[in-house]
């Protein structure tokens, strides 16, 4: 079936050695999220600088290859975006994810986009969905500085 | 699909009962069920089977879009704002006190006031009572009236600055008044006090639109719907279910679980502890096609025009004492006749496969009012037909002469 | 019936699922149904469907009849003395509320202990946890040891002069776990402390008989059982049905009402309000009949096979990790593979038509105790076979593959 | 079917004329029964006088045809006997309603076994049954001078 296209050699990668797995020092914003079905949680910290620019960005929590390597590659690709950046790529992504068939942003490179679509394997795994998308919705929760726990469940 | 037709698909009509063609005529009770529910739950049974929501394989995917599909669909069948203003329940009587346990754990205390009307079932009474017991709160009734309606302005009169929540039924399961519920929801609403509608005989025979009766909760059973048993809804608005708290604990309604303390999932999960009715929930949704299909403008006029005709057949037979005679009425004919008690005349008219009910309804209030220890009811579906209420006001007939009535 | 034909009884095995057969070792999440299970729910509906209890019509008195059979099937298959200590509920996880709400009102007051163990379900603790917060008890845990059993020793340990009930799992969902319960219920009772038995996974696995047992409640989820889905039942004690209040209050439950005040019905329908799961109970009579068919001991025997077979084969599997290694255990193997997540595990077995479940499995407090967020498991039914375990391992193989681990 | 066996002409004349259907003044016991599934009730009033003999019975209530019949044939047959006699009718009764063809007791003469043989019709109405012995169920209360209220539950 389409195993091959969700578990791809980047995301088994990334699963493995997440990048910005530790906790940034002095961050400005963080946020917690969880998907309580299946106990996977993960915590975002965020460090904006003066100009709302993504100085740091890193991550703890636990999960699987998917939601890991979604972290790993996400925490990679916003750090020196702006904030309003930071959303746009977040809402392309999810809506990827969703409905759509390529990401739109121009935020990101070629290369960049070819990595985030690695994740979109998950499409033909609606369980699997929430895995990709838990940090996403996480950080969005961090840069709302909301005090609320995010969650994949809608 | 045409209405006279429909009884073929309800396969229970398909067999004789003790030698007679089935007449039943106790819906308010619990309706019969459609073919393609009784199939639904065959195959799903069959070939897809899996517990929903928790495991990640193929059938619990399957079954968990299945069991969503149902709440998305009864969402727009009530017309409610979203879809996870639609909590299932084993029924309406778990709905009624899923609310009056969590609204009265959070906002009743000693000295408040519940206004319920004298036309409302023990469900929609006993679990108010609990709190009377346990919070010390009062109980009001607004009356019933000659013909057998709560009023507007009943309700009016009796709200007082106690009062915390108004809980009355759509449509009485005895006098079949239905009452004006977007103007109390409204006028309670003025006055800052929510609405519980107990909406056991509304779903089935009513349009139902929570967005235009604004009511703050309403209570659905599946079983009277033409669903399976087991299963009910509880309408909430979303501001509700997410200030309350949870009503049972356990698998499923949890976020976080630690020794010390534990946080709650997010709707629809929260008020849904345990493994649910997945296999009725994902059948109800058939109910609700089967519905949609037929239309519930349809089915209003058809069960009006079953309504006309029996109390008109029944008005000109002597003795039978029609129950009520409310302006706004549905489908339902409670009666008496005098000199033969409404269990004698169950069983008689069973004898010829009419199937009524009697005893006090589980309405023991209102028939306390009416000075009436029980009656015999006579409820309709969209199965039913002129035949069958002739056939109903033969058996009458029949009971008159074992008993030497004129 | 010969136990390795049985799967033919279970029309879900009939069709493939996604081009594969379907190995299910998902039963502890809920299991498969046999074909006359099934085919009672069909039949009832289709021919003989009422309400129970409420209307004297043949097809009421009927239902009645078989709904009432089912709890005479019920108390004997788990030898209860009485009839009515067998209630009827949602789900083992509605049994464990009515316990925890009823016994908690009357029993428990601020500074109380409940005991529970750390091998308990979210069903078996967040009821509990509801009465930390409304009566301020406080919640013990007996402790998990490092084979995944809580021992009579540790319960014993826990047990202080203010621990008013315990409650613990007859056999954990996790490690399969078999408790000693008969010894701490025998203990327990020593110190007049109730003893409550989450008996989910118990009770479609092992001989039940309460009166050995002597437990004061034990909670039984019907699908879990090869019954349907949206019932479950609470055995109690008569006296602590007698003693304790009712539950949810409605139709069916009541002796009077009276604006002033309500008495309450007898057992059994004290503890039912509103209408219960009719067809759902009447079809659960159909899995007691094919469990007493079969026979528990051949039950216990052939699944004790399979346990062996794969303990033994996963044991071999480098880099499998079996949590926990009971004594005494029931058909329950829960794992981790080092380096892949369980997720990644159920998804990629999913695909050979392996169904498993990953996660917590609604046993955070055990997980967090083992340091893992979650595990990937395999638990038993009736139907499953060596060729299902083999299927397993060779999947498992598969992910590791995927994974590149060797 | 046989509802010409449940309604026998004996059944409807008490059912519509019930003996006894008063409040025994100075009773020296009662009891009250209630069928909850369906709102019928009884209260019966007794007075036994030195010898335990029943001197008066009576009953209040509200029944279909068939309670009402039995209230008004048992409190009929029950007069004028000891106590221990009463409890022998009382059993008897219920074992031939519940599974014995025909009444052993030697307390009654052919006529009065006739009459009360009037109700066993019921038995082909498995939901009627409680109908017909809720009144004995409640004298048997009233007997034990029971506080409690009787049911036809079981
Ligand atoms: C040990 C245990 N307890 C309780 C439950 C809850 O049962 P249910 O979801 O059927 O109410 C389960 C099943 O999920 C279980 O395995
Ligand atoms: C008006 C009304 N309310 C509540 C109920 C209780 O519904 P259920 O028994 O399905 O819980 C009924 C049905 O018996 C009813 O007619």
């Amino acid at each position: 079936m389409n195993l091959k296209e969700l578990y791809q050699e980047i995301i088994l990668e990334h699963g493995k050695n997440p990048r910005n797995l530790r906790k940034t020092d002095n961050f400005t914003r963080d946020a917690k999220g969880n998907n309580p079905l299946c106990g996977d949680n993960v915590h975002i910290y965020l460090k904006l600088n003066e100009n709302n620019k993504v100085e740091d960005i890193s991550f703890e929590g636990n999960g699987c290859a998917i939601s890991m390597a979604s972290a790993s590659i996400m925490t990679d690709l916003v750090r020196g975006k702006e904030e309003k950046e930071v959303k746009e790529i977040v809402t392309d992504f999810l809506d990827m994810i969703k409905e759509k068939d390529e990401l739109s942003t121009q935020l990101l490179n070629e290369d960049e986009k070819t990595k985030l679509m690695c994740l979109s394997g998950v499409k033909q795994y609606p369980m699997r969905v929430k895995c990709a998308t838990l940090s996403w919705h996480t950080l969005t929760s961090a840069m709302n500085n909301s005090q609320e726990i995010a969650s994949t469940e809608d | 699909m045409h209405i006279g037709k429909i009884k073929k698909e309800f396969p229970i009509f398909d067999n004789k009962v003790q030698n007679n063609d089935l007449v039943y005529l106790d819906s308010a009770n619990s309706s019969q069920k459609p073919r393609i529910v009784i199939d639904r739950i065959y195959d799903f049974y069959s070939k897809e089977f899996s517990n929903v929501g928790r495991s990640v394989h193929y059938l619990a995917v399957a079954a968990t879009n299945l069991y969503e599909q149902t709440r998305t669909s009864v969402q727009k069948y009530i017309n409610a704002s979203d879809k996870n203003e639609i909590v299932f329940t084993k029924g309406a009587t778990e709905a009624i006190n899923l609310v009056a346990n969590t609204f009265g754990q959070k906002y009743l205390d000693e000295g408040d006031e519940v206004l319920i009307t004298e036309l409302e079932h023990h469900s929609n009474y006993v679990p108010w009572h609990f709190l009377r017991k346990s919070k010390k709160i009062n109980i009001e009734f607004a009356e019933v009236n000659d013909q057998g309606e709560v009023t507007l302005e009943e309700i009016k009169k009796k709200i007082t600055d106690r009062t915390k929540i108004i809980c009355v039924t759509h449509l009485s399961n005895v006098t079949g008044a239905i009452l004006p519920i977007k103007e109390i929801v409204s006028f309670a609403h003025s006055k800052g006090i929510p609405v519980l509608v107990d909406g056991c005989q509304g779903a089935p025979h009513l349009k139902l639109d929570m967005q235009d009766l604004d009511c703050d909760f309403y209570a659905i059973s599946g079983h009277k719907m033409y669903g399976p048993t087991g299963i009910g809804v509880l309408y909430a608005k979303k501001k509700w279910l997410e200030d309350l708290p949870p009503y049972q604990g356990g698998g499923g309604m949890i976020r976080e679980v630690k020794k010390k303390g534990i946080s709650y999932g997010e709707l629809p999960n929260k008020y849904e502890a345990g493994t649910m009715a997945t296999a009725q929930v994902i059948a109800f949704n058939e109910s609700i096609k089967f519905l949609e299909k037929i239309g519930i403008e349809n089915i209003e006029k058809h069960e009006r025009e079953l309504l006309d005709y029996a109390v008109d057949l029944l008005g000109k037979n002597n003795s039978v004492n029609i129950i009520g005679n409310p302006k706004n009425k549905g489908g339902v004919i409670s009666f008496t006749i005098e000199g033969i008690h409404p269990h004698d005349i169950a069983t008689i008219l069973d004898e010829d496969g009419v199937a009524i009910r009697a005893g006090h309804h589980c309405c023991q209030i209102l028939h306390e009012k009416l000075g009436l220890p029980a009656t015999a009811r006579a409820s309709f579906g969209v199965y039913n037909t002129k035949d069958d209420i002739d056939q109903l006001n033969k058996s009458i007939n029949n009971c008159k002469k074992i008993f030497n009535l004129k």
